[in-house]
């Protein structure tokens, strides 16, 4: 743990400040003196650490993104520990593994407020555990900032103590790509899309939102089907995809069934104008690996890129391969953990305190500078930012759209080449 | 009065007032859900332990409450603990309907269809997106108590539940009903040809067996105010009820309960006491090598092993398969 | 002496034993029959001999070495085939393949084919039924197969138990008649019989079990005549 | 035999019809009337009927395989006839499950002993029940007047001293005993016992045919499959021979024993 | 409804049923041999799947094989496991064997989470994805060379239970374990035996899962479900059922994703089950016991 980080600690105390003085200052104390390391202690005991305490899921189905949320975290905390601390005390990550399932973690998050007594709380993996825990810690009010659980249910019971730390949330995940789409000129311009999607409450915002935009501008919906989490063979819908002779694939996927696809469509050759996918095109490496240069063509959206030119992403990027030397390509649910820590800490310093209702209100009323842009939340916590429209050029993920956006990197290609 | 009759008297007393003492709520968490096994386990042993039929479906029940209190409370407005029996009752009358379809076929038959109806109902949970929310699942009104009372319904609502399983299998056990259950353990076809109506016994028990997982699925849908395919049909649920009456021993009343106490809250520690980065791995490996050390060594659970130590009689001696080989199994 | 067992004691599980003490000593070549209330031990004792059941204490010698213990597979390779009382054929297999199961250990592939005529002249139902289930003959038809596939064995030590049970009497005094057959083929015989007046009649001597000792031991048509055996065995009237 | 064929020699087998009134005589507690049963392609019963006389001990005898415990299992309601019916007491049954039958007052014994194994011998002699009603089935499993009844039993048939036993550790001979024990528990009105001397010992079987006869003179009705020829003709009257699953014939010992039919198809050699 | 469609399905569906038979014949025979309900057959599957994962990626070894190497590794594993574990169970009755295996269901997922952690996998090779076209339907190759294997071990596995001595053996053992040893078959080995061989069966579906589907540690339960019905559908322990079963399976899920929806067409696989057993308790070619003497 204690290894030496090769960025001085100066670097990161400077880009916690420059992120808490980027956010809108309608708070005075956002421009405090805490934020440098040599700070007094602003709330005691100063002796004893600020206890964050997390459920995740580390085992068990949603394990993988689980794990990568996690390891955002800890490169968040040693940058702060390395920093100082967090208001002169060090941070500490109280942490149990809830195996993905939805009674544990609320079991752990009863337990890490009422036994273990932790000062803050961080959110787990996926929308279906963030649901009942969010109740938890809104009964307890204690400010829940996650990561990963942007499914529309989240915000439906309208939590003061929730917030997602995303840009913006699952019905405005392919916007960048419909807006590309109606944007084509005329007789580029598909004639019909499919939809074939996994039941998953993320997946369904996305596609229900890109769905009825397409059709609205006159896309005929020539193929919409469901099909279960579990499902694992894809060559008959596959089959009736092809058969319905779709232009352009808006594939409602996780990971496993963005490459399945990609394998039944190829092994028919049924070949799309364009194939976006929800997600999966971003775990790079991972699928990378599993389809080589299938990938090309494929265009995905997401909150972040490794190469984004946000402040404090290089750091981001240099202190996570640094601690976690094995991997190459950063997932982006590690950005999503990361971005939460920025977060919390635009808050605690924001308010000078670990006082969660303050903690609450500050967020409400204030926007933060995280790794993967500016944002701020309304009411029940939604973000209100908007996501990168990614594809995969020449083995590499490039930044296409929007062409705004400063991390643009590449233009499309439409129609795009063969599998 | 005998030990046997004075100790659960006191049990309850003591969980009665419990929570006026310990007032973490994640104590009271995890005896609620200590409570929950053990009315589950009861209940699964009617039909597991004393009627032989082994079902693998308790967790479809318990996800159909889920599902049903679920859906009262969010479109009519009924609460849960209102609605609560009569999810138990409607999870009995649709367990008699599966019970219909699948006690046609004996023994493994039962074991599989009991299975394949939990994967059944859970696609009817998803796919029924506009009733049930699919995979967003549904989403329950909180109740609006006090952070720290929120918990007790729930609490003495399990404990509830709990003690009306127990006097409810207690009944069964000393009827002729459930003497009729042993029978059709023992041979079904000859229990037939006493008079003892199979079918209709197999059925009823399998109605009360689970329509305790059905009260236990709509309370728990409510304390987590929330319910969703993957949630409410955890075959890990219906796993930990076998595991509780076989350790605590099957076929008794109290070998269940006692398999639920000892079970949930070891299963539960094991999780915080091993690094969290493989809690979950270690998790289902221990519960994996637990099962099968039981089975190897103690298979008769520890309230019958125990007794036949101490020289019980008759019913309580172990099992069979006292010669060398067995004879076939029909 | 073929078969010498002294001493024997067996019982089950960890109940207390049910043979106490059985000494008894067969002769190649001998015809004995076992009778005894119900319940005396007669099955166990058999079971005990052809290994299903593990002796607890004392000898029995089978062709002169101890083998006490041994499983029955291995016994029955030396040649000690039990034909147990109640249902013991292979339900779901054809009539043929319960007698094929008889030929399992005789590697000539010829003298199987002799003996499973043998067998088939015996008992004619193994051809005419040779091709359905075992399982879903009468009662009585399974005896016979279970018979037929016993002489198929055609072992050196041949216990039977109670193996007219439930046979119409036209083939109850075919087995009989066949059992003094094969013996005089030199088999010997252990036979548990109920009905003690063709047993004892057929056989050459007789043994009175009783309470897991053998009580009596004499030639087969003395102990017919003891007023002793009648009474308490046999029954006073002939009824049976 | 009532409205059968008077029953002076071996008479040919009786009729559908036959069975048919013989079901409306009071006088008959069971009739069966031209039962089919075969079993993917083998023939177990053809047109089988006959009639049971109120307060008789009728015999089914016959060679193995002639479908005798078929044609139980077919009046039991174990197994549906293909064709056919039957009759209790003049309600006809067929189709009934069997538990139905039990509560219409029959009892059968199994060929081979089928026995509750991991139960004890008491308790095996209480699961019987003659009814179902909610009542019955939530009261207490055993009740004063029914264990005096159930230790009576055990001690007629000796098994007394193995009560608390698990009845799967009795020997062969002694299920057979315990399993014609709990069939008289229920206090039936009709009794069909299979082979019920098959593997006791004579001493036994001659004590169980004196309480046959005992309680046949209370007016209970019996029909009894029996290879054990003494047995039968000491105790049984009438006779009734099946053969391919048919009556062949039918009448009293005497006669049965002297028919050039039943010599030929059973008896003789 | 598009003919060449309903083709193309019709086609996936046969071969996709020839697999779930290879799949489920383990099954079948374990439970014909031993009445063992195995529920960690799928887990065992799987299991199978990631080393023939592992040795295509660290030694390049084609999956298909790889069989031929994994089945004799999980015969003497599946012969250890009954060796020290089931024998012990002898004549116990169905739930215990029941939780045994449940137990090393759970035992198997949580090694392989810990070794692989949770994410999908699959195999895929250099002909993965190749296929041909035949009257405009597609075959493609993988799922052709997957139903071969099953066909050619399905029919190996025929033949030694129903030809040989020690076939006949592994059933007489099965129907009667006190008569099959008393004549002279050694009744621990050669259940031994039997379990070894229906848990190679496993690792020969092992492979071809891997090619053909993703697979991670918990896939297993879905499997279970599957292939539980296969053998109940065709009636349990018979393994001309359990081929016919997987056939019919096979064909209707594969057609009812493209006639009735994909998120209701596991349902189809599960109400022909329900339906089947309703009219036929026993399944398509299972046999009943003639109980009542
Ligand atoms: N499997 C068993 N477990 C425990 N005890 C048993 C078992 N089998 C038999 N016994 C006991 O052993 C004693 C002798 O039984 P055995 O079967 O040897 O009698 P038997 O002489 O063959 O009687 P029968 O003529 O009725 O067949 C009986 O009292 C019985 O209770
Ligand atoms: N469930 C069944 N399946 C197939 N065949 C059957 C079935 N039950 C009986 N049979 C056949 O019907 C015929 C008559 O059998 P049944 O048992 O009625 O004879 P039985 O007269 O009782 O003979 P036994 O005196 O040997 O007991 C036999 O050929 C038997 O194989
Ligand atoms: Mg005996
Ligand atoms: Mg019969």
């Amino acid at each position: 743990a204690g290894a030496a980080t090769p960025s001085p600690a100066a670097s990161a105390a400077a880009s916690v400040a420059a992120s808490v003085a980027a956010s809108a200052a309608a708070s005075a104390a956002s421009s405090g003196p805490s934020a440098s390391p040599s700070a007094a202690c602003a709330i005691p005991p100063c002796d004893q650490p600020i206890v964050i305490g997390v459920s995740q899921a580390l085992t068990g189905d949603k394990s993988d993104p689980g794990t990568a949320i996690e390891h955002g975290y800890q490169v968040w905390i040693k940058e702060v520990n390395d920093a100082g601390g967090l208001l002169g005390r060090k941070l500490v990550l109280k942490e149990y593994d809830n195996q993905s399932l939805a009674d544990t973690a609320v079991s752990q998050i009863e337990r890490l407020v009422t036994v273990d007594k932790v000062d803050l709380l961080f959110g787990p993996f996926s929308s279906a555990l963030t649901i009942p825990t969010s109740a938890v810690a809104e009964k307890y009010k204690m400010a829940f900032i996650e990561g990963a659980g942007g499914a529309p249910g989240v915000f439906q019971r309208n939590f003061h103590y929730t917030f997602f730390v995303q840009p913006a949330t699952a019905e405005h995940q392919a916007d960048p790509f419909v807006a590309y789409l109606l944007a084509l000129p005329a007789d580029q311009r598909p004639a019909s899309a499919a939809y074939p999607q996994q039941d998953d409450p993320f997946v369904k915002a996305t596609e229900d939102g890109a769905q009825k935009a397409l059709e609205a501008a006159g896309i005929k919906t020539v193929y919409h089907d469901v099909y279960p989490p579990t499902q694992t063979d894809f060559a008959s819908i596959a089959a009736a995809v092809k058969a319905s002779g779709a232009e352009v694939v808006l594939g409602g996927t996780i990971f496993n069934d963005a490459v399945a696809q990609v394998q039944a469509y190829a092994s028919i050759n049924y070949q799309p104008k364009a194939v976006y996918f929800t997600s999966g095109p971003g775990t790079v490496g991972a699928y990378k690996q599993a389809l080589g240069s299938k990938v090309n063509g494929t265009m995905t959206g997401d909150g972040w890129v490794q190469t984004s030119i946000e402040p404090g992403n290089a750091k981001f990027v240099a202190d996570y391969l640094a601690m976690f030397p094995a991997e190459k390509d950063i997932p982006g649910e590690a950005a999503e953990g990361y971005s939460v820590g920025q977060v919390l800490q635009a808050a605690v310093l924001g308010t000078q305190s670990l006082d969660n209702t303050k903690i609450a209100d500050w967020l409400h009323a204030n926007s933060v500078q995280t790794v993967q842009g500016n944002i701020g939340w309304d009411a029940v916590g939604r973000p209100n930012g908007s996501y990168l429209l990614e594809q995969y050029q020449g083995g590499q993920m490039k930044v296409v759209a929007p062409s705004a956006d400063p991390n643009k990197n590449a233009d499309p290609v439409y129609p795009k080449p063969k599998w | 009065m005998k030990l046997r009759t004075v100790f659960p008297i006191v049990m309850l007393g003591l969980f009665l007032v419990l929570p006026i003492v310990v007032r973490e709520g994640f104590y009271l968490d995890l005896l609620l859900f200590t409570f929950m096994y053990a009315a589950m386990s009861v209940g699964w042993d009617i039909m597991g332990g004393l009627a032989g039929y082994v079902s693998l479906g308790h967790v479809g029940f318990f996800g159909l409450g889920s599902y049903v209190a679920g859906l009262l409370v969010v479109h009519f407005g009924i609460p849960v603990f209102l609605s609560a029996p009569f999810v138990g009752i409607l999870a009995g009358i649709v367990g008699a309907g599966l019970g219909w379809i699948s006690l046609r076929a004996r023994g493994t038959s039962f074991v599989i269809v009991t299975l394949t109806f939990t994967y059944v109902i859970q696609l009817v949970a998803l796919n029924l997106r506009d009733i049930t929310g699919g995979s967003s699942g549904l989403y329950l009104p909180l109740l609006t108590l006090p952070a720290d009372v929120v918990i007790l319904p729930f609490y003495y609502g399990m404990l509830v539940l709990l003690v009306v399983a127990i006097l409810v299998s207690l009944a069964i056990r000393r009827s002729k009903f459930g003497l009729g259950l042993v029978a059709i353990r023992e041979e079904e076809g000859k229990a037939d040809g006493s008079g003892v109506n199979t079918s209709l016994y197999k059925i009823l028990a399998f109605a009360i067996s689970v329509s305790f997982a059905g009260v236990a699925g709509a309370l728990h849908a409510q304390y987590l105010n929330y319910v969703d395919p993957d949630l409410a049909f955890e075959l890990i649920i219906t796993l930990n009820l076998i595991i509780m009456c076989l350790v605590g021993s099957r076929g008794t009343l109290w070998g269940p309960v006692l398999g639920a106490f000892l079970v949930q809250p070891l299963s539960q520690y094991l999780i915080y006491l091993t690094p969290s980065g493989i809690a979950g791995q270690v998790h289902l490996v221990a519960l994996g090598v637990v099962l099968v050390l039981v089975v190897m060594f103690m298979p008769d659970g520890i309230i019958t092993t125990w007794t036949s130590r101490r020289g019980g009689r008759g019913r309580a001696r172990p099992v069979d398969a006292p010669e060398r080989l067995p004879e076939a199994a029909t | 002496m073929l078969l010498e067992i002294e001493g024997l004691c067996a019982g089950y599980g960890s109940g207390g034993d049910i043979l106490r003490g059985v000494d008894l000593s067969l002769a190649e070549g001998d015809f004995v029959c076992l009778i005894g209330p119900n319940g005396a031990g007669k099955s166990t004792l058999l079971r005990a001999i052809s290994g299903i059941l593990r002796p607890r204490r004392g000898t029995i010698r089978f062709d002169g070495t101890d083998v006490a213990g041994l499983r029955p597979d291995l016994l029955f390779r030396r040649g000690i085939a039990h034909v147990p009382q109640g249902r013991s054929t292979f339900p779901q297999m054809t009539v043929h393949e319960n007698l094929l199961m008889g030929a399992y250990s005789i590697r000539d592939r010829g003298l199987a084919r002799e003996r499973l005529e043998v067998a088939a002249a015996f008992f004619p139902i193994v051809v005419e039924q040779a091709n359905r289930r075992a399982g879903l003959l009468s009662g009585g038809e399974q005896k016979q197969v279970e018979m037929a596939r016993a002489i198929v064995t055609s072992p050196r030590l041949m216990l039977l138990d109670e193996p007219t049970l439930g046979l119409e009497p036209r083939a109850s005094r075919t087995v009989m008649a066949k059992m003094r057959e094969l013996n005089e083929h030199g088999v010997t015989i252990l036979l548990v019989e109920q009905n003690a007046r063709t047993g004892l009649g057929t056989a050459r001597t007789g043994c009175v079990m009783e309470l897991g000792t053998i009580k009596l031991r004499g030639e087969g048509q003395r102990l017919l005549d003891d007023p002793q055996v009648k009474r308490l065995y046999l029954g006073e009237s002939a009824a049976v | 035999m009532t409205a059968l064929p008077a029953s002076a020699a071996a008479v040919g087998p009786g009729s559908a019809a036959d069975a048919e009134m013989a079901a409306r005589d009071p006088s008959t507690s069971l009739a069966v009337s031209g039962i089919d049963k075969s079993f993917g392609g083998i023939q177990a019963l053809t047109d089988c009927s006959l009639a049971v006389r109120k307060g008789s001990i009728t015999a089914l005898i016959g060679p193995n395989g002639s479908g005798k415990t078929t044609l139980f299992n077919c009046i039991t309601g174990f197994y549906e006839p293909d064709r056919g019916r039957v009759y209790v007491r003049g309600v006809p049954i067929t189709g009934r499950r069997p538990s139905d039958i039990v509560h219409l007052g029959v009892m059968r014994t199994f060929q081979v002993t089928r026995i509750f194994r991991r139960m004890t011998v008491l308790e095996n002699m209480i699961v019987p029940v003659r009814q179902l009603t909610l009542r019955a089935l939530f009261t207490a499993a055993i009740k004063g007047h029914e264990r005096d009844r159930a230790e009576a039993l055990l001690e007629f048939v000796g098994l007394q001293d193995l009560r608390h036993e698990q009845a799967g550790s009795l020997s062969f001979g002694q299920q057979k005993l315990l399993e014609l024990g709990a069939a008289l528990m229920a206090e039936p009105e009709i009794v069909l016992l299979d082979e019920p001397a098959g593997g006791l010992n004579p001493v036994m079987i001659e004590k169980i045919a004196g309480y046959v006869r005992e309680l046949n003179g209370r007016g209970v009705t019996f029909l009894i499959i029996e290879h054990n020829m003494g047995f039968v003709m000491n105790l049984c009257d009438p006779v009734i021979v099946m053969h391919r699953g048919t009556v062949i014939a039918q009448g009293s010992p005497a006669a049965v024993r002297e028919d050039p039919i039943v010599l030929d198809a059973y008896l003789g050699d | 409804m598009n003919p060449q469609l309903l083709g193309q399905s019709i086609v996936l569906g046969i071969l996709t049923g020839g697999v779930y038979a290879l799949m489920a014949s383990g099954l079948t025979l374990i439970f014909g041999v031993m009445r063992v309900v195995n529920v960690a057959h799928a887990a065992m599957i799987v299991m199978s799947a990631y080393l023939s994962w592992m040795l295509y990626r660290t030694l390049g070894l084609d999956p298909l094989l790889s069989i031929i190497v994994l089945m004799p590794v999980f015969f003497v594993l599946g012969a250890l496991g009954q060796w020290v574990v089931l024998r012990r169970l002898g004549g116990r009755d169905l739930t215990l064997t029941v939780l045994v295996s449940f137990g090393f269901a759970i035992i198997l997922e949580g090694l392989q989470g810990s070794l692989w952690s949770s994410s999908f996998q699959a195999i895929n090779t250099a002909y993965s994805l190749d296929s041909f076209n035949i009257l405009g339907i597609y075959v493609p190759l993988v799922r052709l060379l997957a139903a071969g294997a099953a066909l050619a071990l399905l029919g190996a596995l025929f033949v030694v239970l129903s030809r040989t001595n020690l076939g006949r053996a592994i059933r007489a053992t099965t129907q009667d374990p006190r008569s099959a040893a008393l004549v002279g078959v050694n009744v621990e080995y050669v259940t031994t035996l039997a379990f070894g061989l229906g848990v190679a069966m496993a690792a020969a579906g092992g492979p071809l899962l891997g090619m053909l589907f993703a697979f991670y540690p918990a896939t297993h339960w879905l499997w279970i479900g599957k292939l539980l019905a296969v053998v109940v559908l065709g009636g349990l322990g018979s393994l001309k059922g359990t081929f016919v079963a997987a056939m019919i399976l096979g064909l209707a899920e594969q057609v009812a994703t493209v006639t009735i929806s994909l998120d209701w067409a596991p349902l189809v696989f599960y109400l022909f089950l329900f339906g089947v057993l309703i009219v036929r308790p026993r399944g398509l070619f299972g046999t009943v016991a003639r109980e009542s003497l």
